[in-house]
Order: structure tokens, then C-alpha cells, then sequence
């Protein structure tokens, strides 16, 4: 490999030791295997842009700083979000990263894919970017890391005609940035996890596809999460990272075979592993018969997690919606608080649908300039949200009613 | 860029197409997924790093799950898919902590495709957990940019990633936890990491105010929105000189007012560092979803491997294994044993900048113990 | 007042004399308290209203305890030192309920000093608890001063109070309660009877804006104070016109401003009334202090003898005492079985107004359930 | 009784039925019987004060509201506090409580009396006052219900001199109102109760008498309570209700009498009522033995209160300091939080004495107008309040550490 000449860096190569897989191996892959291929006559853009990051990084580790600058908005025809402008500080030192634009890819539901469909994204951003990905995104998007302004519109376009143009089985949109709705995400749900409660990829998948243009188009406050769970485990943190997180649960029972729950009695304590640790007390097991008192059970999941062999998860299944949810700023961290608490599994996506757009029109409206859905609501009381999404008030919604009688009558006061 | 006509690459001539959405999963899934889509019954943890999935078809399916860097090169990339072409029929899938995930139907093939990962990409296998045994691994470490590739960061990110990720390395490998764990990271305070519901989070913290350069700004800021994105009003406009005044007293070094106006830089080499929090949790299992807590205010930005914030984390892993019930995870462990014990046994050192006085969050009071009833 | 030289009262003669204090409390002791004062060896609940007392010297003391109307005549004092200088030497005290204590050597003595008391004062013996049995009676109810004395009073405090007791009456005088469980009462939200942390407790609310008397105002207020007064920033002076403009969308109703000035009076009589909260807690026994819930947010002012509040109250208490394990006080009872079934076994209400959306607040947010799990 | 004429008091006459102790029964009993004391030649002065509260109480039941007022200040000569000056809006229709001013009467440490003192204060109030009284108010005074202003000093002096002119054993002080330090109180402690951790009456009585004029002259933005509870159970509520409550408790270990405990077990279940509801799951118990792991104990009480024969406080006894408790008025109520985890008995009250004249002269300095010391607090935050009062920070005084990172650097920026 070292035909490829690679700038020194001695703080950085200390990240290549150890055993955990190393970014710095990556950079440096991407920088000698760009040029090679090049060399060899590939069709390559931005050659030596994986090896200005790994000086620009150098110096970053040396300096402790980073040496990014926020930029302009760049973005590509059609679209206003989607594309992250970066630009070095060291412009004179380090021209090849002076530029260096992420472009944020939505990826297929549950980030299942096909090699054809990648190898196709790693032949398109081989040319026409710096050959560096994250796969993915915290958001969920794949992660195209650095590339010049005039190649971000061929390289949507090369993802836009990935079929025709890459050989992938479907072509790659843009996804969200910026106040828009950020790309949806799901947990792996029915595809592979036996306590989906609802079609999460389904759900993801027509969210997306209905908003294309509140996704492309930033025109809200500031940005919007969704972000869809099977079960109350939360594979995809949407409590704590989404505006709207969809959580699968049930209504009535949960499923027992008492035959597995023998089984798995003869492996593990059921009485401490299970019946011990259940938040309500709501179970008992003389050794023959796993009892549940359903009334009592909240749906933690935790039973169910411990003996998936033997319980799951009722019949009568669905969602709640959790509202708000959101990182520290500016007046600290949420998660999302509980808005609906059942919607049936086969009203689901139209309820949602019809939630979301009564949401996204009163924040609209009303929302200040990077006021998040949740701290709107927070700013103008539970009770008008409740109107604004056409529902009535529930115990479920609070862990506890307040503790003030400081109650707006407004009705009575006109 | 003018005159001279070059060859346009096909990218350059086709047509704008907008909104068509990505590709629909259903052409994404491996056909044994496809078929028992909905319809599995089960699973059971083979080994740390394969999941025994079966269908109420009676379809078997091993997912066989390695760790990431998730800063991947495309040649890495293409390498995976070769396995993935080898071993799970074309198909794979990364989970929501950046995991890469195989599909295999022959059980016997398992050993050979860690094998074979292991040698071509370095990727350990793992990252699971046994709920039935109580047994748990730990995870890939959610993070962000850093200094790879945010202008807002107070760390680096994969850096420190990797160097956690290292010495935590028999933790990924292995089910030695008592408890699910999850680890994250950002490097500042906008917490793209989401590290505020995590068990052990990282978290870049500016510890100076902004150093305005009122030239720059008068250049490069649009001054009311600069002000604007100010949480704690410590700016105002200085009308007349065209650039902000700063109250030193009310700023909380967020940043905010740099990712608006370039002109007033926020890192600060020796006082950026990092805070690290703990007991935050998502999943509604046994107790309820938490907010991660502050237990160390700083730590110094010490590259290339962080070893004060290495060892700070390893430090909270391995004393609440040591010290936790199975299924008990951070959160619970200290709700059984209290605060007191918890800084006891770490050994960390509790002051007052871990008391909640940020004024603004809805939570400052909720804090503060209303009781006399504590441990010594 | 002029002239005409009437005799003095010695009162009016006597020198002033200032900051002397209150009287030394040993002199108040009767003498087995004094001489066993701080070694005490245990009690004993001999039956309710009856504590016996065990000093380390072999002493025994028993402390009889009797419900008061707390608003008492001078007349009442004096039956009350009668008996105490016909059976406890002499001595007596008040608890911190307002309930009144004789103190009794002689066991025989026991049931006479009830049997008196009852007939010349008409109070009942009890308001103890047993908590080696785990059998509670009802203590009397902290209160205010309402209609007798206030100017802010959404409701009477003394005749809700007398209300109560009476259909309460015999959870006074017997241990049938599972728990401890403190009734209070406040007038108007400042909330002098501390309601804000009782298991039951009823308080005084307005629902209107003040209604602004502008005349009066210019008489007899001083605008800046009275709009300081306002913790919404719902008043602004009107300058010109010497009085103040309301926002009605930003009042709550708290009166604070007429307190300042009795130009804006706030009472209401048919909307204002009684709201009922639940599950406070002051000790630290088992499960930590609590502030109180609002769980029911206005029932109407309906006096002589407030009908829905005596039901609502007694309501509340009876489903608790029907469901509680022993110990269980309300908090530790809902907390067990959760809201959802608190308002189901209850019968009452949830709506809307009981989310908190007082913005001052720093719990505001503490309360939104973050979590899917819940019961249905 | 009947030869005094009473108004018609159709509302309240039905108040007198029902067997709880009437208190319109008690305001009939002033009205007659002060003014058949009077018609027996005693000097009254205000016999019809009674019966006028009788009418205007009448008409608020009848009207559903008050027909009282707030008036300015009044007082007597060398105090600013310790009279709520009350007016009535019904002047014309009602003069004999035109004026119906309090008075609050600081009571004796844990409200223990000679009978000899109460006949003194009824036979001076019978004279200069309505006859009606409160045993007590609800911050513990004595109240003295309704006078008019001309017969507030000559009450006071009453008072003041209650021993040589009406054969009290000691004078009675005006307590607190206003702006100024509250009437101090205190649970009956060492007086009756074995759980006292240290002495709640001396405590009480310490503080009364050396803040005399704090407690006499409003000086400060707001009021300021004290209240002295002898351990965790907290019979003064001291931790809902005053500003600076303490709190007796132990640091070191329960005392044991395993010969009791026996005793205990055959009268009740030791397992379900004590180990059980052990908040920490401290202890356990073999049917001989309880063991209590005292480093899991949290001081909770509730072993103790069950066994009071055979459980006992240690023998290392002091207090807590928790700070700020109040109503809600505005931010919302406030349990006070723990600011000193621990003082020893020994040095209780003076540590006390130097906390709190250090909290008064921040608060006076830094206090808003009507901003209690836990308002303060919270504006200033912990870490100034704690340099205020000379305190490390303990992970006692926090139920969890804060969720936000947004902490004050203000050493390295100055
Ligand atoms: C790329 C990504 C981090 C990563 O390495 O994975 C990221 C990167 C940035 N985030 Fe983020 N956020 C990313 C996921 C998140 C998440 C996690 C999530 O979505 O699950 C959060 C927390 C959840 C939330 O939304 O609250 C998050 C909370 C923020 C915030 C704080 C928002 C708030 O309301 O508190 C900001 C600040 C802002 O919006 O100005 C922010 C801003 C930014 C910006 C755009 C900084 C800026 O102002 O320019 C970062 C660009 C970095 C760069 O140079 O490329 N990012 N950001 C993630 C998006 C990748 C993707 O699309 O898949
Ligand atoms: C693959 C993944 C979903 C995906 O669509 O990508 C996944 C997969 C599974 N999760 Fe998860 N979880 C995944 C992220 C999460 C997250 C989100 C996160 O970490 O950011 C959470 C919430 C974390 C939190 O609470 O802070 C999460 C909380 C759980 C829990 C709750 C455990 C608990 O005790 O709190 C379970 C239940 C269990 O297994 O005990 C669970 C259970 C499972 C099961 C057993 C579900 C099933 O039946 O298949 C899956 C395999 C577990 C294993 O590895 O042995 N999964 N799981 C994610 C794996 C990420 C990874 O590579 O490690
Ligand atoms: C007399 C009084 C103190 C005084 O100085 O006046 C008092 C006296 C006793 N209290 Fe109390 N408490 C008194 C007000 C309180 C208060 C304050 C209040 O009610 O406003 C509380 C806090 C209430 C709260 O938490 O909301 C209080 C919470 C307790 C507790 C905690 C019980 C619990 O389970 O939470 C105990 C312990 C026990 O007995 O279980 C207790 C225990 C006791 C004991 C057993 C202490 C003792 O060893 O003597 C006393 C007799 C109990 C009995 O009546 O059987 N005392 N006690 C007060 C009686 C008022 C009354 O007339 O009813
Ligand atoms: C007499 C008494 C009620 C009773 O019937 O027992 C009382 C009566 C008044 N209180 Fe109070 N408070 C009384 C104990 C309390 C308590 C309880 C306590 O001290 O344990 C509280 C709650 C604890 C606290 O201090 O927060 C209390 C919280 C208030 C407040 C709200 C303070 C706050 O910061 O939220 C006010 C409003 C104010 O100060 O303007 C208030 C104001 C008042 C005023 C002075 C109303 C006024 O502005 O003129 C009331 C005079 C009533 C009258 O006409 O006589 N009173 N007040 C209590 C005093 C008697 C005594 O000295 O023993
Ligand atoms: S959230 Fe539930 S349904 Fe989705 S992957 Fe996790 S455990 Fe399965
Ligand atoms: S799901 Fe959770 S609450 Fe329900 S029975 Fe199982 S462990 Fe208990
Ligand atoms: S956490 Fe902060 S510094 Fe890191 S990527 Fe997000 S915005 Fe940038
Ligand atoms: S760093 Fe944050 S708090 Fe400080 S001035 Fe900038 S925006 Fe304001
Ligand atoms: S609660 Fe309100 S109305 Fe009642 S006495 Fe106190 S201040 Fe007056
Ligand atoms: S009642 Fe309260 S909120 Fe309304 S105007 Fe008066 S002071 Fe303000
Ligand atoms: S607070 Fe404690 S010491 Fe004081 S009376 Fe109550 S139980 Fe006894
Ligand atoms: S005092 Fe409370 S915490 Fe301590 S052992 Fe007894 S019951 Fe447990």
C-alpha cells in the first residue's frame, strides 16, 4: 500500500493500535485506495481529500481544536436540506478539504440492504466524493463525509440514478437537515425481532414517502424527528431522540405457553429473574403456572424479554405516541411525554398522519424561530396541544397530576 | 471553470428528479426475512454475536452481528458486501448503534464468517446480549463528528470512540455484563449523540466563553440572529459598533452563538473538554426511561487516547458490574444503592457543580432532596 | 378622646417593655415531665386518644388527646383549665394539630377525664394512631381562617372543616385507618394551612380575574407594588389614567394583587370554590416527602355544609382505607397501584386542567409520563 | 344563656349540629357570655364583637364571600410585626368589627402549658379583645381573634405584664408577622417523646429569645420560619413549612433490644410490617435475630415508630438542615432540601445561629421584595448559597446529580 505517500501522523497512527476497528485505518484506506485507483484510471474527483483530513485531523489532535467552520447553505437543485456545509480554516495549508460537505442519505427502513445497493453508493462516492462514509448517521442517514460544492449536485444525481446509472436494485433520495423533518428511522421490527407490535418499517417507510416535501424543503421552526419502535424496549431510542416516537405495545394480554415456561424454568430462576423483577409485582409462578395479573402489568417488556419463547406480547396491538423528545437546548433535555397513549395497530399510519399534520400546522404558526415541537408545547399548556391534536386529556399522559392549583380557567374568563 | 469544454460525466446530464423517496425495504430483505416477515417466534443467543432467529415457519436464521468503526471507507464497505455475497446470500443490514449484521441459514458457516471478518476487516464479533441467561456485551458506542468533521465540538469523537472501544474490547466480545449498558458520545453539548438517555455518556463541554473577534463578526455575522441564538440573553447588540457585548456572568459556553456567527470562536484548547454522564435509559424494562446525570464535570482533552476519560468510563463499567443484580442496569443499580454509595464506590468526587442550578430546565428543583433519609 | 379624664386601666400605665420572649418552657413541664424529660423509654397506645408513656425511671405518664374547633372562646380555655387542674395537675398542651392534651398519672383516672370532657366541652377523645399495630385514627385538620377573618379566602375555612369532621367523625375517635392520613385545609392558594404536602387536603380557589374597580384603585393603591405583586406579569400600571390594565389570558387567579390593593377584589361567590388534592407527605417514614396532587380542580362553594367536598373527601379516604396495605399512606398507596387506578377506583375525574401547565413551575416537566408503561 | 339576644344565623345554626366541636357554638359562647360578664360589672371592652362576627360570618355564608379587608399597618409601640390589621366592608351595617385586628402570641416551646398562663391570657383577652381565640395558629401562635386598634397596646402591655396583673407565671411576647423572622416552633420532643434526637424545645426557645428583633421587626424582603422537628417523622411539618427546618436524626447505628423485638413478634408480623416496608431493604429477621445492615439504613423511622420498645435512635444524635420549604406562591411549593446532611447535637444551635444570621445577610443583601430565601436560592444557585453558608457540596442534598452540563464555569472566566 505504500506506493501511496500519506503526511506524517504520529498522533493519529497511535489510534490505529489496539483492537477495536480504527477510523484512522479508514481515512487512510480511503486516501491510498482513492489514488491507486486513479492512478489505474478510475474516474476520480477528489483524490486527495481523505488525506487533507487526515492533516487537517493532525492538527486538530495536536492543537486540541477543531478546524471546521460552519458555512453557507449549500444544497442541490430542488432540495433545501440534505447537505451539511463545511468548510477548513486552513484553507492556504489544506485546499483539498476546503470544502468538505457532508450529504446526508436516507436510508432504506431498518437499514436493511442488498450489496448491490451498496457497492453502487461506494461506486458513486468513490468519484465523486472523498470515498469516507458513516454507516450511519446518529439521525439514521448514511453518512456521505466530504465533498466539493459543484460535485454535491452530480453526486444527488448519481444517487437519484443509482438503478440506471450504478446497478443498485432502486436509486437514493436525499435526506433531511436543517428545519425540516429529518429522515424517519425504524427499528428492524417484523423483519427479523418477534415483539414488533406494528410494522415499523412499513410505518417509516409512509411517513417518508408522504412528506417528501416537508423532508426536502425546511420551512418549519426548526427540525422534526419521528422515529418508530416495535415494542416498548426502544431499539431506536425514539423516547429520547425523536419529536414523535412511535412505540409499539398491546392492550390486553400477554401470551403465555405455560409449557415453554417450563422449559425455560429447568435453565434459568424464574422466581428471581422474572417474577422478582417485575416493576408492578404483577406475576407469580408456583413452579407449574406462570400467573399474570394483567391489570396489573404496565408493559414493560421485561417478562417477556427474559422467556421470548414463552410469552409475547397480547393481540390487541398498536402504539402510543411520545411527544417532544429532544437533546439539551436550550432548556435542557426531554423525553418525549406520552400524548396518545393506544392508537390500534390498523388506524395507525393514518392516525399518525393526521396527528403529525395538525402538529406541524400549529407549530408552524406558532412556533418561535428553534423552538422545538416539545418546548412549544411546553411554552403554550398540555391542554391547548390537546386540542390541537383532538384529544382528550388521560392519567396516561402524566406520571402524577400537578402539584399547583395554578389552573388557567379560560373559559371562563372571556 | 469557463470556456474550455469537457466531457460531462453522465451525472451532469441527467435530469433532476426529486422526492422519490428511498428504495422501499421490502427489496432489501433477505428472502428468509421476507418470507417469516411478522412471523417469527423466537430467538435465542447463540454465542455473543449470533442471534438464533426461528419462525413460526420452523425457518432458522442466524444474524451474526461485528463491530463497527462506522467511519468506513468505501473500499471497507465493498469488502463487507463481499462477505455478505459470500455468506448471507447478497443481503445485510446495520443495526441503530452502527453494528454491521450477516444473515446465514447454515449454522456451520458462522465460525468460518467470524474467521474470515476478523482477518479481512478487523470487525470483533458481538455486541449482544442473553436476556434469558442475564448475560449481557456491550455494545458499539453511539457518537458524532468531532473533530473529523463538526466546527462546533469541544472533543474529538471517534478518537476517544476508539480508545474506549479498546480497552472495553472484552466487554463487545464477550457476555460478561450483569445488564444492558450503552455507552454514547458527542462532542458537544448539542448531544447529536444523544447521549442524555444513555448509561455512560461522553459529552464535549466548552468551559470559556466565546472570544469575540469583533471584526469577524462585523464581516461574517448577522447580528440579530447571532443574539437571537443566545439561550441565556448573555448577548446584546452593540448597535453602533456593529458587533455584540458579552455578559460574561450569563454565559453557559453553548456554543450556539458560534454555529450562528463564525466570529466568535468557543473552543478553548485547555479548558474544551470532557464531561461524563451516567443512569440514563431508554427502554421502558423494569424502570422508567431516565435522563443521563452528570457525575464528572471535566475532563481534560488529552489526545490521542484520552486515558483520564478512558479510565473514568472503565472505572463506572466495571465497579457497577462488580457491584450491580443482573438485569439491573446503571440507573437501577444506583436507585437501589443510592447516590451516596455510588460516588463511594467509584471513587468519584461529588461537588457542587454537580448540583443542578442551570436555571432554565424544568427539572432544577426536582433535584434537590427534600428528605433527610440518606445513606453515610 | 380629648379632655374628660377617665381612670386608667393599669394596662395603660405600665411601661413598656419589649423583647422579653416568651415564657421559658421548663416552667410550662408538668413535673413527671420534667423530671423524665429526655428519657423517655417508649409509649404505648393504651386505646385511641390514649398514649402511655414510659419513662427509663419506672415513671408512666398517660397523654390523653382530644379534638378542638381550634377556634375556641375564652370561656372554653377556662372548662379546659378546669379539668386540666381537676386531673392533670395543673398542666395541658396543645399538639401540633390543634388538638389538646391532658397528662395523667393515675390510669383510673382515664375514662372520668373523658366522660368530663365530653359533656362540658363536647370534644371527642382520640385523633392517635398505633403504629405497632398498624391501626391509624384520623387526627383533626390543620386549618385557616377562611370567612372568619381572611380577605383572600376562596372558601370558609371553619365551617368546611367542621363539615368534614362530622361525617369523618368516628375515624377520629376509633384506629381504622391502614395509614397515617393528614387532612388540611387553606382558604385561598397562599395555602396557610400548608396543604401543599398532605395526604388529603381541600383549598380555596378563585377561577376569575379580579374585577378592577378603577376608582378604587386610585384611591387606595399604590400602582407599582400592586404590579409587582402579580407573579404572572399580568397587570401593567396604566399611567395615565392612575390605575392598572389586565391581561386576563395571563392570570391565574391568585389575588396576590388584592392583596396589595382592595381595589381589585378577586372573590367571586359562584365561581369561586374548592379544589382537592392528594397524596403529600411530610415524614420520612419508608417513602420520602411529597408534594401534593390536585385531583380534583374546583368543586363549587356550597355552604352551610359543602356537600361535594365532605363526599369528595370522604371519597377519597374511604377508597384508600378500603385499599391500602397497613402503612400505605395515600402516596405509597398510589404509587403501588399507580393514577390510572386512582381516578378508576375513585371515580373521579381526569381531565385537563390536572396536567401542569403552570409555566413558574420547576417541576412542570417532571410530571409528563415519559414512559409507555402504564395500566389500563 | 338566653337572656343575651343573638343575631339570626340560619346558615350557621347549621354548623352546630354534628358531633365534631362546634366553632360557632364557641363564637355564640363569647358573644353571650362576655356580655352577661359585663352586665356582671367586669370590665369588657368589647362585648359586641363576637355577636358582629356572627353577622358578617352570616352574610359571607349567605353571599359566598369574604367581607373582610386588608388594611395598613398596625401595631404597637417598639414592634413593626405581630398584628394583622383586618377591617370589615360592612362598617355601617356591622361597626363593632369595623376594626377586628389579630393579634399572634408567641407560644411556649412545643405549646406545653400552666393552666395558670391560659386563665391569665382568657381574663385579658376577655377584657381588651373579641373572646375569641385560636389554640393556635397554624405557624403555632397564639391567636388573638379581632380587637380594635385602640386596644392593641393596652393588650400587648397585658401581656407584657401578664404576670404581676393576672397572675400568669411568665409574661407572654407578640410573635411574628410581616417581613421578620416567624414565631419558631417546635414538635413536643424531649418534653414526651423518646425519638428526640436532640432538644427541640431548648432549640426553639434558643432561637426566640436571640433573634428578638428579627423576630419583632420586619426588615427583610419576606418572611423567614423556623421550625424544630425531633427527628425524620417530622411532627411540625417543619420540612413543608418553614424556611429552615431541622430535623433530628443519628449517624451511627440503631439500638437494638433483641429481647423486645421478641416481645414485638407475638403481638405482630415482623417480616410484613418491619423488614418489608424497609425502604432500603435494610434488614432482615430469622425469628430470633433482626439485623440491620446500618450502612443500607436511610433513617426513615419506620422500624423504630413499629418497635418503639425495642428500637432506638444511635447514640451519635444530631440534626439535618433542610432549607427553603414554603407555599407556592409564585414559582410554585417547595419541600426544603437538605443543606447541612448533619450537625452534631453539641454543636446544634450554635452552628445553627451562624448559618442562619450567614443566610439573613445574603438574603437581605441579594433578596428580591417578597422572594423567600429558597426563591433565593434557586436564582443564585446552590453554589453561591453554599458558599454563603460555608458548606461543602454533599450528594446528600441531591436526590440525583443534574441532568443538563450547562454548569457556571465562573472561576476560569472572571
Ligand atoms: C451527523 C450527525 C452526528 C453524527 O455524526 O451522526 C449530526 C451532526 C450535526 N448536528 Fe446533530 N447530528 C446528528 C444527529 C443528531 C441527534 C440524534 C438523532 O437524530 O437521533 C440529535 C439529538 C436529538 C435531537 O434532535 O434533539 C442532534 C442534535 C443536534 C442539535 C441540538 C438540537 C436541539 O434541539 O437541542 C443541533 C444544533 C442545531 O440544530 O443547531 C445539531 C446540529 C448538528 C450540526 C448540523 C451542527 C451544525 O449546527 O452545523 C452537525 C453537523 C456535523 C457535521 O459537521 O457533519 N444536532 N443531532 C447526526 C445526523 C446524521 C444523520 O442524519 O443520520
Ligand atoms: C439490532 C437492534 C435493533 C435495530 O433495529 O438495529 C436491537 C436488537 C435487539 N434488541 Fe434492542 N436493539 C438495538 C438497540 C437497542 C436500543 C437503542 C440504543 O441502544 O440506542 C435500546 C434502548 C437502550 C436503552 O434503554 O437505553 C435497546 C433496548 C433493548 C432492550 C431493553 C433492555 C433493558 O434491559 O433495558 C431489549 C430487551 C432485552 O433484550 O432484554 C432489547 C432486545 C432486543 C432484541 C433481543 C429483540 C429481538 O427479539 O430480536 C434484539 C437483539 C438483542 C441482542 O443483540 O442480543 N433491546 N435496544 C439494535 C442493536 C444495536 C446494537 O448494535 O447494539
Ligand atoms: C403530638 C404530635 C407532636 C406535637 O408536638 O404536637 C405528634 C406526636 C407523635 N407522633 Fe407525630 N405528632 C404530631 C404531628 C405529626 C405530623 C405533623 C402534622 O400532622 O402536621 C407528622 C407529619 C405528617 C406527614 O408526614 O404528613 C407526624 C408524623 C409522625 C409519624 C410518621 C408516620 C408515617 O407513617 O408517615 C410518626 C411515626 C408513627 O407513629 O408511625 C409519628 C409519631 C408520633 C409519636 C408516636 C411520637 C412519640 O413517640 O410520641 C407521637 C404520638 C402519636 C400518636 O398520636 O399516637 N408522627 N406527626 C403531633 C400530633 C398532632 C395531632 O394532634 O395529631
Ligand atoms: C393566621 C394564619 C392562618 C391560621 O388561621 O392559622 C395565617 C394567616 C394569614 N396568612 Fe399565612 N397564616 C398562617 C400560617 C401560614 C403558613 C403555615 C405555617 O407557617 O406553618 C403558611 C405556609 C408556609 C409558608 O410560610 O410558606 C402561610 C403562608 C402564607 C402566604 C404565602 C407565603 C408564600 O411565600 O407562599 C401568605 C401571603 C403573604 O405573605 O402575603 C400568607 C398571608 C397570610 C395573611 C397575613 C394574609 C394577608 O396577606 O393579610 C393571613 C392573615 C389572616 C387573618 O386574617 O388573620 N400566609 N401562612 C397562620 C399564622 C398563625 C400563626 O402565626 O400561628
Ligand atoms: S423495539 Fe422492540 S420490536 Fe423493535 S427491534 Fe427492539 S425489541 Fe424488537
Ligand atoms: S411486561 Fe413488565 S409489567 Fe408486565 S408482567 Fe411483564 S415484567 Fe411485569
Ligand atoms: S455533538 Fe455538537 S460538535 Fe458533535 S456533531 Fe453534533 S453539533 Fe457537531
Ligand atoms: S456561548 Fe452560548 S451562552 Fe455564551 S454567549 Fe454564546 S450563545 Fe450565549
Ligand atoms: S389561606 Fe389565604 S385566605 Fe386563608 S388565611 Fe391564609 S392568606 Fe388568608
Ligand atoms: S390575581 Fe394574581 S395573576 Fe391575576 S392579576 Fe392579580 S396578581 Fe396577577
Ligand atoms: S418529630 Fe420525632 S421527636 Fe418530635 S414528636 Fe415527632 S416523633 Fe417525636
Ligand atoms: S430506619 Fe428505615 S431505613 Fe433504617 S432500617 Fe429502619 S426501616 Fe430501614
Amino acid at each position: 500500500m505504500t506506493d501511496v505517500e500519506l503526511p506524517e501522523t504520529p498522533l493519529l497512527d497511535e489510534l490505529e493500535k489496539g483492537p477495536w476497528p480504527s477510523f484512522v485505518k479508514e481515512i487512510k484506506r480511503a486516501a491510498i485506495e482513492q489514488e491507486k485507483a486513479m492512478k489505474a484510471g478510475k474516474k476520480i474527483k477528489l483524490p486527495g481529500a481523505a488525506k487533507g483530513l487526515l492533516k487537517v485531523l493532525e492538527l486538530a489532535y495536536k492543537e486540541k481544536r477543531t478546524h471546521w467552520k460552519h458555512g453557507g447553505i449549500v444544497a442541490v437543485v430542488g432540495y433545501g436540506g440534505g447537505v451539511i456545509g463545511r468548510y477548513c480554516d486552513l484553507e492556504d495549508k489544506v485546499p483539498e478539504v476546503w470544502h468538505f460537505h457532508t450529504m446526508r442519505i436516507n436510508m432504506p427502513s431498518g437499514w436493511f440492504y442488498q450489496t448491490k445497493a451498496l457497492r453502487a453508493i461506494c461506486d458513486a462516492w468513490e468519484k465523486w466524493g472523498s470515498g469516507l462514509t458513516n454507516f450511519h448517521g446518529s439521525t439514521g442517514d448514511i453518512i456521505l463525509l466530504g465533498t466539493r460544492t459543484e460535485y454535491l449536485q452530480p453526486m444527488a444525481n448519481a444517487l437519484a440514478y443509482l438503478d440506471k446509472l450504478y446497478g443498485s436494485p432502486a436509486p437514493f433520495d436525499i435526506g433531511g437537515s436543517g428545519s425540516d423533518l429529518r429522515t424517519p428511522s425504524a427499528c428492524m421490527g417484523p423483519a427479523l425481532c418477534e415483539f414488533a407490535c406494528y410494522d415499523t418499517l412499513k410505518a417509516c417507510y409512509e411517513f417518508t414517502m408522504r412528506y417528501q416535501n416537508e423532508l426536502h424543503r425546511p420551512m418549519w421552526p426548526y427540525k422534526f424527528k419521528i422515529k418508530c419502535s416495535g415494542c416498548p424496549n426502544d431499539c431506536v431510542a425514539a423516547k429520547a431522540r425523536s419529536d414523535f416516537a412511535i412505540i409499539g405495545t398491546w392492550k390486553d394480554e400477554i401470551q403465555i405457553d405455560q409449557e415453554a415456561v417450563k422449559e425455560y424454568a429447568k435453565v434459568i430462576d424464574i422466581e428471581k429473574q422474572v417474577v422478582k423483577k417485575c416493576p408492578t409485582g404483577a406475576m407469580s409462578w408456583d413452579g407449574k403456572e406462570l400467573k399474570i395479573d394483567n391489570r396489573e402489568c404496565i408493559r414493560c417488556m421485561h417478562c417477556i424479554n427474559v422467556m421470548p419463547k414463552a410469552l409475547k406480547p397480547g393481540k390487541e396491538r398498536g402504539a402510543t405516541i411520545l411527544i417532544g423528545g429532544k437533546a439539551p437546548f436550550v432548556d435542557g433535555a426531554i423525553i418525549g411525554w406520552v400524548a396518545i397513549p393506544f392508537i390500534p395497530e390498523n388506524e395507525l399510519i393514518e392516525k399518525c398522519c393526521e396527528v403529525l399534520e395538525a402538529i406541524w400546522e400549529w407549530w408552524d404558526e406558532e412556533g418561535k424561530f428553534r423552538e422545538r415541537v416539545g418546548e412549544l408545547i411546553w411554552r403554550k399548556g398540555m391542554d391547548e396541544f390537546l386540542k390541537v391534536i383532538n384529544q382528550k386529556a388521560d392519567v396516561r399522559m402524566v406520571y402524577a397530576p400537578r402539584n399547583n392549583p395554578f389552573i388557567f380557567w379560560r373559559e371562563l374568563n372571556q | 471553470m469557463v470556456a474550455q469544454e469537457v466531457e460531462k460525466e453522465p451525472e451532469e446530464t441527467v435530469e433532476i428528479k426529486t422526492d422519490f423517496g428511498p428504495p422501499h425495504y421490502e427489496i432489501m430483505l433477505h428472502p428468509i426475512i421476507k418470507k417469516n416477515y411478522g412471523k417469527w417466534k423466537y430467538h435465542e443467543v447463540v454465542r455473543p454475536g449470533v442471534i438464533k432467529r426461528v419462525a413460526e415457519s420452523g425457518d432458522v436464521l442466524y444474524v451474526v452481528r461485528f463491530g463497527s468503526p462506522r467511519l468506513l471507507s468505501v473500499y471497507t464497505v465493498r469488502d463487507i458486501c463481499d462477505i455478505a455475497d459470500k455468506y448471507s446470500d447478497g443481503y445485510l443490514r446495520f443495526t441503530s448503534r452502527h453494528n454491521v449484521e450477516f444473515f446465514l441459514t447454515d449454522p456451520d458457516k458462522i465460525e468460518p464468517l467470524i474467521q474470515e471478518v476478523q482477518e479481512k476487516l478487523g470487525f470483533p464479533c458481538g455486541g449482544t446480549w442473553d436476556a434469558t441467561k442475564g448475560e449481557y456485551g456491550l455494545s458499539n458506542i453511539v457518537h458524532t463528528q468531532g473533530w473529523v468533521h463538526c466546527h462546533t465540538p469541544a472533543t474529538d469523537a471517534s478518537g476517544i470512540v476508539k480508545s474506549v472501544m479498546d480497552e472495553l474490547y472484552d466487554y463487545f466480545t464477550d457476555h460478561k455484563l450483569p445488564a444492558l449498558c450503552r455507552i454514547s458520545l458527542a462532542c458537544c453539548a448539542n448531544m447529536c449523540g444523544a447521549v442524555h438517555a444513555s448509561d455512560i455518556s461522553m459529552v464535549g463541554v466548552h468551559r470559556k466563553i466565546p472570544k469575540i473577534d469583533d471584526d469577524a463578526v462585523r464581516r461574517t455575522c448577522e447580528i440579530p440572529s447571532t443574539v437571537a441564538a443566545c439561550p441565556t440573553g448573555a448577548l446584546k447588540p452593540d448597535m453602533k459598533r456593529k458587533t455584540v457585548i458579552l455578559d460574561k456572568d450569563k454565559c453557559m459556553y453553548c456554543g450556539n452563538c458560534y454555529t450562528m456567527c463564525p466570529g466568535m470562536p468557543i473552543f478553548d484548547p485547555e479548558n474544551d473538554g470532557v464531561a461524563v454522564l451516567v443512569a440514563g435509559k431508554i427502554s421502558d424494562a423494569r424502570y422508567p426511561p431516565q435522563l443521563s446525570k452528570v457525575v464528572v464535570p471535566w475532563l481534560p482533552n488529552n489526545p490521542p487516547r484520552w486515558p483520564e476519560v478512558v479510565q473514568t468510563v472503565k472505572k463506572i463499567l466495571e465497579t457497577w458490574a462488580t457491584h450491580a443484580e443482573k438485569y439491573e442496569r446503571i440507573a437501577e443499580w444506583v436507585h437501589r444503592i443510592g447516590w451516596e454509595r455510588f460516588f463511594e464506590l467509584t471513587g468519584l468526587e461529588f461537588t457542587e457543580k454537580l448540583i443542578d442550578d442551570y436555571k432554565r430546565t424544568p427539572y432544577i428543583y426536582a433535584s434537590y432532596r427534600t428528605s433527610a433519609a440518606f445513606r453515610w
